[in-house]
Order: C-alpha cells, then structure tokens, then sequence
C-alpha cells in the first residue's frame, strides 16, 4: 500500500511495524509517551503498545542511554529518542564508552542493537541547542554506525532496518523535513528494501558529483536541477550511511565526474567533507579536475535563528562551489 | 513539614506540607514552622505588600505580552511563567543586590526583580542572538537552556565566593541556582548537590516544581517529594507554597542569609504549576486534564495576595487599577521595543567565537563577506 | 541505625552506626535492628560458616597472587580487593543463581561467589583482552572502569526484568550494582538512583565504600553518610559493617528478597576499608598515615570470622590449614595459567568491533594483514 | 635557568609559575591535591599552593568542567585536570555546550579561560580508557581551541600560555612522553616564546612533508631520521595547535615538497589527518605529486594492551606511507 506521507509520518510508521513485529522492541525518551514526543514522531504509540513498550523517562540523556545498555543486555531492542541534536551530549559518556564498546570489550558476546534517534539540523528558526549537527562526533567513534535518511520512503525502510540490525545505531532524523512528503510502500518487505549502509545515486548525472546526506540531500538535489539549466549535468548521492560510509559508489562517480561537492550543515573543519575529500583524493588522485570542494556550516556555534539562512549550506553557494570546481 | 500554624492541611497542600503564609483565599498566616523547627515569617510594610503586588502582576503583564508577540510571529519561541510569578518575584526580591542568579530559559520574572530591563531576553527569544548580556554587570546569568547545567556554574560561582572569603557575614555574597522539577533527574544537577555538600557552598537551590517537564508529569522524576533529595546530600531542604509570594520570599531569604552566613547550600523546593503550555510549542491539552488546570487556577498567585491586599485595606481598587495601567504600558512599550529590534547582520555570526578570534575564522569572515558581495546589485 | 543489639557503639563503629553481626573479636551478635526497625539476622549450619571463610581466605590469597604478578611483571595493572573480602563474599553469596551483577574493576571476590573460573578478569589485567566474557551465561556482567556507568546498565536490566514479569514473587530476579564511595558523586549513578526509584526497579545499589576514591578520602564526596543519599529518591539506605561477611550477607539477601518481591531498589553501604593501594600503579603513602591503616588491620574480616569459628569450635587449625593449602594450591594454578596466556594475535583487534562488521573495516583489516606480511622473513 | 627536565616536570614547573604569576589561577581535579595527579604532574603544588588554590574535587568530570565555569564567570582561571582521556565524556555537555559557547552566547560578556588537561594516547599498557585520542572530538567544536606538546621545553611554555590565554583551550598531554627529557629554559618570558597556535618545523626537509603532533612528533622524527639514511630529506611539522590549525606552515611546506603524510594515534575516520588532507589538498592542488597520505589508529576501539604496538603508528608505518607516497 503506497501512501504519501510526509518524512515524521513515516517514521512513525516505521516505528509501528517494529513495535509490532519484535515484542522485544521499546522506545524510550524525553515525552515520547502521551506527547508522542515533541514532532509526535512517536505519536499514538503508547497508546497502542502500552507504558511498558514506549517509556517516558525522566530527563536524562545519560539515563535514557545508560538504562538502554543494560536493557539490551536484557534482550531488548531500544530505540532511544533524543530530543534535539544538542541535547545528545549529557549521553555522550555512555554513547562513546559504553554502547560503542560493549560488543567489542566483551569479545561479540554483548550485542546491543541500540537505536538513538536524533533530529539534527537547523533551519526550523529555533533558540541555541535545537539546530547542530553533531554527526561527526558520532562518525568518528569506533564501534558506532550513524545512518540518516532524506525522503519518507528511505525514513520509513531505514528506521526499521536500524531496529533489525544488531549493530548500535545513531539514526539522524533531519527535523527541518518531517513535514515534507513522499511516498512510502506501507508493505515493503524489509528483505527487499535497498541495503541501509548503501548510498544511494539520487540524480545522475556526469560533469560533477554533488555528495549529501539528511537534510541537504533536497538542497543539492535542487542545485542539481538549476545546474541543469545552465547545461550542467550534475550527479547526485545520498550518502544516507554516514559510517560506514559506502566509498565505491563515490569513487565509481568521482572518476567519471573528476568533481565533487560535499555539502553538509556541520561546521566544516573535520565535518564528514574532510573525510569524505580525503578519501576521494586517495582513491581518484588522477581523475580529479579539482580538489574536492566543501559547502558546510561555518566554524562557528550555530547563529541565532535570524542568521542561520547565511549559515546554512543552500542552493547559491553549492551552486557557487560547482563554479569553483569547473574554474579549478 | 508543618502547613503555617493550622493543624489540618486543606486540599490544595500536597503530603508532606509545605510553608505558606499566604492562603488561597488571601487569609494570612503568622508565621510557618517546619519540621525542623525552622520559623518562617514575613513583617512587610503596607508599601512593600504593594510593591509585590506590583511586581507580580507586572510580569504577568509582560508575559502575555510575549505570548502576544509570539503567536504574532514576532518571536520564534516563548516560555510563560504563567502560574509561577510568586515563586519568582518571592525569591527574586529576597535578594540582595550583591547576590548573584543562574536561571533557566523561564525566569523572566526573577530578572525583573533584578532590575534588569526586561527586554533583555527578547533577543533569544526572537531569534535575533542568543541572549547574551554580562551576568557579572546584573548579577544574572545568561539564561541556560540545557536542562541542569547551570546548576554546576552557580555552584562554582559559589565556590568562587568562599574563595574570595565573601561569606561569614550578614554582608556576604550568595547564588541561587533555578531549576525545574524535570532538571532534578539531570546527573549534572544532582553533581551540583554533591559538590556545595562537599564545599559548603553558599549556595540556594531554587526548584520551581511546577508539576511538568514538558508533557511529563512528577512522577516520571521521583516518587518523593523534590526537597527531600537534599538531606542525603547534607543540607536541608523545604518545600514552599509556591503560589504564596510571601512564603517563597521568606523561605529564600532566610536560605539566601544562611548561605552568606557561612552555612552552606539549601534546596528549596517552590512547589507551584504551570498555567501555560510548556513553551509556545506545546499543546498541553494533550498530556492533562482541564479540571486540574482549573483546580490550580483557584490558587493563583496573585489573586490571593490581591484579596489580602483588599481585606487588609492596604490597597484599593485604584491602586489595582493603577498598576494594571502602568503594567499594561510597560507592556506596549515592551512590544514596540521588541518590534523594533534590528535583524543581526549576518556577518555578526562570526564575531564572538573566541575573545583572541582564529586566523582560520577570520579567513571564513573575510571569504563570506566576499560571497555577500558577490550578490550586490544582483537582486539577490 | 543500631550496632547490632549493644546499647555503646564501640569505637569501631562509624557514627550513625551499622549492621553489624560480628564484631572485630569475633564475637556473634545475634540480631541488629535499624532505626526503621527492620531487623537483621543470619541463621547459618556450621558447615556453612565455614565455606564462608573458606571463601574469604581463598579470594584473599587469589588476590595476593595477582598482586605478586603484577609485580613481576606479569600484570599490566591490578585492583586489589584486600581489606573487602567481607562485603563481596557476603553479599556475592546473598545472590541467587538467577540475580544479576554488575561490577567495577574491584569485584573479584564477588565473581568468584558466582562460581567463574577466577583467572577471567585477568586478560584484562595482563592486556591480552579486555576482559569479556558472556554477562548473561555468568550472570555477572563485564568489568566496567569508567567510574560508575555500570550503575545505569544495572538499573535497566533491572526495569527489563520487570518489563519480563519476573518480579512479584520469592522466586524473581533481583540485579545487584557495585560501586564505590567516589563514584557516588557520578552523574550517572544519581541518575540510576532517580530511575530506580521512579521505575520501582528491583536492585540492590551495593557501594563498597572503602574509604578511598584513589588518593581522595570519602570527605571529597559528602558530608554525610552515603547510605542516606537514598531516602532523597525514594527507597531506603542501609548502612553495613562490610568488614562483616555475616552482616553484609543479611543486608544484602534481604534487599535482594524485596527487590524480587517488587518492592523495588535498596542503597547499601558496605563500610569497609581498601588496605592495599588503589592499584598497583597507586603509592598510598603519598596520602594517608600508617596508623589508619594499622586500625583498620584490626578490624580484619577475616581474622574475626576465624576467631568466631574457633570460639564456636565450628573449626579448627586442621581445617585453616587445610584453607590454607587449598586456597594456596588454587593459586599456584591460577598463576600458572595466567602466565600460560596467549598474547592476541594482532589482528584479532579488528574483531568484533560491530556484530555486523563493516566494508570499511574488513578493507583495514586486509590491508593490516598484507602490511605484516611485508615483513615475513625480513626478520622484522 | 635551562635545565634538563622530563616533559612531566617541565608542565609541573610551568603549572607552578601560572599559580605564582596569578592569584586567579586555580587548578582543580581528582587527586590533584596531596597526590599530585596520578602523573605527579601536580606534584607539591597543593603543599605551596594551598587548597583554595590546588582543589582535590569529587569523582565527577561534569562537576569539574562544569564548576569551573562558574568560577571563571567569578573571575577565576581553573585549570582543569581530567585524569584521562577516556574520562573526559562526563564533561563533555559542558565542555560543547557550555565551556565552547557561552563567550559566543553572552556576546563576548563572559570569557571562559579554562584550560582543561587531558593526558592523551597509548603506549603505556594500560586497559580500556586509559590511551585514547579523542582530539577531533574538540577539534570540531567551535569556541573551543586545541594545543598539544611534543617537548618538555614546549610544555612549559605552552601550558602557561594557555593559562595566560583567554581563549578556553583543551590541553593535550602526551602521557607517554610525560618521562622523556629536553632541557627547558625556566626564566623564559612569556612575551618571548614561541606562539601558542603556531605550528613548528621540527626537521626541515625538502622532499615530503611529514605531519604529526603530541606523541607521533618522535615517531616522525625518527622516521625522518631513518629516511635520511636512505637518502630522503623529510620535513617534520609539529602542529602544536590542533585548533586552530598553523595551515600557512604546512601549505609552504607541501608546495615546496610536493608530499604530505599526517600522523595520529586516533582513528583514521574523521582524525585531523582528514581534515589536513583535505585542506592541504584545496590550496596545494597543483603541487601535489601524490594524495595526502595518513598513518593513523585503525578504526577501531583502542585495543588491549599487547596489541597496542600494531595499532600505534610507528617508524616502520610512516616510512612505508613515504614509500607510497613516492610511489604514487
Ligand atoms: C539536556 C536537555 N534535554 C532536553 C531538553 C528539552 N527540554 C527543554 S525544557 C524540558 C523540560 C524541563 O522541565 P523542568 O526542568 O521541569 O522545567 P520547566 O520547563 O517545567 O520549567 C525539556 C525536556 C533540554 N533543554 N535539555
Ligand atoms: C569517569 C572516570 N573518572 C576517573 C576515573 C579514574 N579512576 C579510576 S578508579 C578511581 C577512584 C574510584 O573510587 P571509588 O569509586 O571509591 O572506588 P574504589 O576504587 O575505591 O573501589 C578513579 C578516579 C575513572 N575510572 N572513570
Ligand atoms: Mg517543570
Ligand atoms: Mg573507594
């Protein structure tokens, strides 16, 4: 059954059929019961699944993660809500030396196939703490996966995957495109569903490659479509996995291209374009026209709502940096 | 913990009682012994219980006000205190000039108690900055939106203040930390305790239990009331009426007295609710029940001290009149102030990163202002 | 809080009191009742006194062992339990097969009560591994060193055993979490407190409190006894001679029995002392005097339970000798299977890093293999 | 006075002139007081210093950081000991969230001067949490900056800088340098020394650059050293500050030579090398005879102690990626 529903639907949804296929299944978080939390990702959840399979905790992160590790340890599946990207780090401890490390310290006989779902990203107007992108804090820690998705139908596969997989899992949700719609396959068998560590090409394309995950993937698509105009072919790929990152479907583009683009929100100094340039430079030394470029946040904290526009990677300066690239 | 002096507690004192001095109904109460055999009592002049007044429904006023201004468009975001004016005027009035305040993101009213132009918060609020102003100048912290953490910095201002051998005398310095009932479950919080134990810091911790953490109710955070969490830490802790202005004034400022003293920290826990939404965001029809919102409002902070104020003839319906007048034009002055607050340049983003900059930043500065340029007389 | 039924606490006694069923000369006090009027006791066959000692000489001399390894070398670092063996073996016997445990880096005695081979933790201490075993095939969870987060995972194993409907009953699961007198100031271990209480989570919070957090006396983390922290969360502390494996036992099988009958958690304070350093990488003479530690050598747990059992002629110096031997003899088997140990193969590093492993990292891996390779036959 | 001193010492003497010089000066940390750090590098400060001045605080690093914050609002310069580098992730909310934004937050109103110690990195045997390199964690926050010493004559100085800097910095220890010795002027000036965020050639070379900081810098150098032998004149960059970055050294460096190499313990994935690739990569284009290459920790926890040998850059590692790099 396909229906068209915006990304938070879909979520929902996602969440649903996990509840109801894994009794094993929790979620937990800051008013994610009765509230349906506070973009009712969860909406209704509780009220069909009961307090004991969508717990509203108290207010603390450490204590939403930390409880999660020994519940895992228990046999349960927790998918953890934090409430906003800058409200992940009183969890930090636990996250980094805890959840990443179980498996590993306990030689694979501790399995913790954790969820910590985390709307990230600005652009929604909002005060300090409800705008970062902390992905690269959680990228670069061993023992962490760290997904996102950009569109309803990915959202809706991916969070389900996230649940099913034995591996810890930070899930970005990207909050300024809840509302945006799209259409799902309700009935998408999981089997089916395209690999939840794949990028995937969003546009193809053949004179640059515009590289976007979350978020950004609806701004360089969009640049992509005005390049168009201009006579540029530009390819698009969501990256959706941003550890591991899926590095052959890059390079495979980048040598055809000798281009790319990394766009991201994070302030760009060791935001994902670094890694992700450096890879590329690695493995397409010869194929590349110019350097990879980055279109990122600044190296600053994030502004205040009234000067996150310039802040924010948009549609004139990825444009900008395609110029940059063609005039390297 | 006693309820003042009456011997049975009425419906509206949770188990456990609390300080009041002011009932529901405007009956004043002498004065209120706890447990411990503390006595608490307020001796105002005429004046002064006016000048509460004043204050109470002066920050409602302005409060409304920015609901206003938000459900206008005019601010991206509000927290009402609605509910909460006697806990903050009450603790915001006991203290002293040289006393220093670490608030959350709600306490408006605690700031205009501090003589601060109330405009101040607009700017975070609006989305214009994000709040910045010198703590050190109004003795009053940025407001702090990360549940809990301010609690550490006012506990190592306090430090900072036996440090300085400020304490001792009736004359010394204190902090008091505000926090929400949700921010007792936060481990930094509860570190916070630890360590004014452990330094004895003079320090007040100012709980306002306004019964919700956003949506969820008390009970997702402790099974006992909030105060008692002090005495595992070695200090006391009290529970106060606080709809009860009096109450929470008395309460604080003896706490306040004891920290500058030289005897450390007290947890106070202003036992009071939440009119409003959490935050313009919220929809709080859909965690509560109308019937307990209605059951709080007949414990509404101002119209107890009102009906004293009239029983007592200290005030008349002139000086109501009189105040609702001045409040509502603070108001409007508030709105056209608000309203006429500029845009931040976006270049301004860069500024303030670091107090010695970065050669790397000033290198991004420079190449966005070079993009922005690249815009003029483009249309752009 | 009573010392056991004697009207005078002795001036082994903390003030407060404790639980206390065996006084440092050996004497049996019957019973001890608390302030709360819970009453302690212990009703033990003589044969089982015995295994009681036996189980304290046999992880005092294991512990001995590790520390002359590391001493020479064989140990990258250990944790010595000396001085504690009373409070693990008798609460690590108060566990019932089905109750789980999480320990610090300290609890050797209490995974050898679980009946694990006790050369386990020491791949983490020789550095060959990290110490992991299967928490759910011991019941007894891995060794966790960042200060307290164990308390969290404890406590949701415990909410998980609720969530099973294995609570409610003599015959429920019951979770015990060890931590010590400095981890108390942890955020964390608050937190687990505030869950716990607000879950009604079925543990038992078990803090060994030694006196020590490295070099800092228990000063640096309170001013009160740490057993009240409790009572502020909703649940009761109890404060126990933990140098008395009677009384630690009691204390502990008793809070366990509620926590399964769903009554939900229980703070015990294990008052005890870490006669060793911290660790072998610790120089205590940096930081407290001889003459503490001369007194609390006094208090020995197990120089009193062995003058009980002679008192009692429960045994006799056939059977400590024969104690001796065997708990010797365990030793010598540990030691030689401790230097038996493989070192990891190198490239068993990239192992189990995700269950799931990852392209990226089987690409290092086989990049790793090749670069040794390299080497092959280059006498590198 | 030049006197020949480990690096431990050499940031004890410095520690002590800081208290000397400012009565605002306080140093705060587990242990800190009459132990003198688990390192000694505190050592007899608390006896000449007083407690009010060298503060054995409770077992919580949130607490510390987070006290801290309040004391510099007071007026106070806390230097901050975090015991080690696994241990940071308590504080880590208040150091991103607080320590890192609220000079930014106030508008300039309130500076942090915090410095917050970490020893950081193996090579010392030790279990889990004690031999990490979480510096791209700090790194990649804005508001905050990163230095790390590689000598004892840089630890002196640069710890009073940081102290004497307004800036609030994360100061990296090379703990398994902490016994290695240089001689080190004592009555140096502050005005004088070598500036706190500049990077520092410490081999100058001609034929590829290496890069590396804190405890790599001897690794680099002595790779350098074994290069010569071969005939290879290799550059040794120490980086010195982590945040901001000295990137005019290294870009002169790079277009002379033509090769780069960074070297870190931490991860690969999303380590500075990333980012120092990918900016080397964006101004050195044209220069670059072969990617930047990158001698890193795997992307793994850091392994148990016997194993740690293989995962720690060594001589061996960096020569072969000159190697590559030559053979590109
Ligand atoms: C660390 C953190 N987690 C979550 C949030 C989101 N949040 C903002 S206010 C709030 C509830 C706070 O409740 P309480 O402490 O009772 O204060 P109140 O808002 O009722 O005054 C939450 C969960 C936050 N700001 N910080
Ligand atoms: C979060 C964290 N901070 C610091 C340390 C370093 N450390 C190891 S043990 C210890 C003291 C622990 O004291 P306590 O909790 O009393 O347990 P004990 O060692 O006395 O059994 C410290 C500070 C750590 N392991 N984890
Ligand atoms: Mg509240
Ligand atoms: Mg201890």
């Amino acid at each position: 059954m396909a229906e068209t529903i915006n990304l938070g639907k879909a979520l929902n949804h996602g969440l649903r059929r996990s509840l109801e296929n894994d009794p094993k299944v929790v979620i937990m978080g800051e008013d994610v019961g009765k509230l349906g939390g506070v973009f009712r990702i969860t909406d209704g959840l509780q009220k069909d699944f009961g307090e004991n399979r969508v717990i509203d905790t108290p207010l603390a992160e450490a204590g939403i993660i930390g409880t999660a590790v020994g519940l895992a340890i228990r046999g349960y599946r927790p998918v953890c809500e934090i409430q906003f990207d800058g409200f992940v780090f009183p969890a930090y401890n636990q996250i980094v030396s805890q959840v990443a490390k179980m498996h590993y310290r306990s030689k694979g006989n501790v399995r913790l196939p954790i969820v910590i779902r985390i709307p990230f990203g600005g652009g929604i107007g909002a005060v300090e703490h409800h705008s970062e992108s902390p992905e690269a804090y959680f990228s670069h820690t061993p023992g962490l996966k760290v997904v996102t998705c950009s569109n309803p139908a990915d959202a809706y596969a991916m969070i389900q995957q996230a649940i099913a997989s034995d591996d810890p899992i930070v899930f970005f949700e990207p909050k300024r495109r809840y509302w945006e719609k799209g259409e799902v396959d309700l009935d998408l068998p999981l089997d089916g569903a395209y690999p939840l560590h794949a990028a995937r090409t969003a546009r193809p394309g053949n004179d640059a490659t515009l590289l976007a995950y979350g978020p950004m993937v609806k701004v360089a698509l969009d640049a992509a479509a005005a390049a168009a105009e201009d006579g540029r072919d530009l390819e698009v790929i969501d990256l959706r996995s941003l550890s591991p990152i899926d590095y052959p479907v890059i390079f495979d583009s980048v040598k055809r291209t000798g281009r790319a683009i990394v766009v991201h929100e994070a302030p760009g100094n060791l935001g994902l374009g670094s890694e992700i340039a450096a890879r590329i430079t690695e493995e397409c030394f010869y194929s590349l026209e110019a350097p990879v470029l980055r279109v990122t946040g600044y190296d600053i904290p994030y502004p205040a709502a009234r000067a996150e526009e310039e802040y924010l990677p948009d549609l004139d300066r990825v444009l900008d940096a395609v110029d940059r690239s063609f005039g390297w | 913990m006693a309820k003042g002096e009456r011997e049975k507690a009425g419906n509206d004192v949770p188990a456990g009682g609390f300080v009041q001095l002011l009932t529901p109904d405007g009956e004043r109460i002498e004065s209120a012994t706890t447990a411990d055999g503390t006595t608490y009592t307020v001796d105002f002049t005429d004046e002064e219980y006016r000048e509460l007044y004043r204050d109470l429904v002066t920050v409602r006023r302005l409060d409304a006000e920015a609901v206003a201004l938000q459900r206008q468009g005019e601010l991206g975001i509000w927290a009402s205190l609605l509910g909460q004016e006697a806990a903050q005027v009450g603790s915001g009035r006991a203290l002293r000039s040289q006393d220093m305040a670490f608030p959350t993101y709600r306490e408006h009213g605690v700031l205009y108690c501090r003589g601060i132009d109330p405009i101040m918060p607009f700017g975070l609020f609006r989305g214009v900055d994000q709040g910045g102003w010198d703590p050190n100048e109004f003795r009053f912290n940025t407001y702090t939106i990360v549940i809990g953490s301010q609690t550490l910095h006012a506990t190592g201002y306090a430090m900072g203040i036996t440090m300085d051998g400020k304490t001792g005398s009736a004359d010394g310095e204190a902090v008091i930390a505000y926090f929400g009932d949700g921010a007792t479950s936060q481990g930094e919080v509860n570190e916070s305790f630890v360590w004014s134990g452990v330094f004895n810091a003079p320090i007040v911790f100012f709980c306002q239990n306004n019964q919700y953490a956003i949506s969820e109710p008390l009970e997702r955070q402790t099974r006992v009331p909030l105060y008692q969490r002090a005495a595992g830490y070695g200090f006391p802790g009290v529970r106060v009426d606080g709809n009860d202005v009096l109450a929470s004034y008395a309460v604080t400022k003896a706490a306040l007295d004891n920290a500058r003293n030289g005897q450390g920290p007290t947890l106070i826990e202003a036992y009071t609710y939440r009119m409003g939404a959490h935050t313009s965001s919220d929809d709080p029809t859909r965690y509560r029940i109308s019937s307990e919102v209605e059951a709080w409002k007949a414990k509404d902070p101002i119209a107890r001290l009102k009906a004293f104020l009239a029983k007592q003839k200290v005030a008349g319906d002139d000086f109501f009149g009189e105040v609702d007048d001045t409040a509502g034009k603070l108001a409007l002055d508030l709105r056209e102030r608000v309203l006429a607050m500029p845009d931040p340049q976006p270049v301004a983003m860069f500024d303030n990163v670091y107090p010695n900059d970065s050669p790397e930043l000033i290198k991004q500065r420079k190449a966005f202002e070079d993009y922005q340029a690249s815009f003029e007389g483009s249309g752009h």
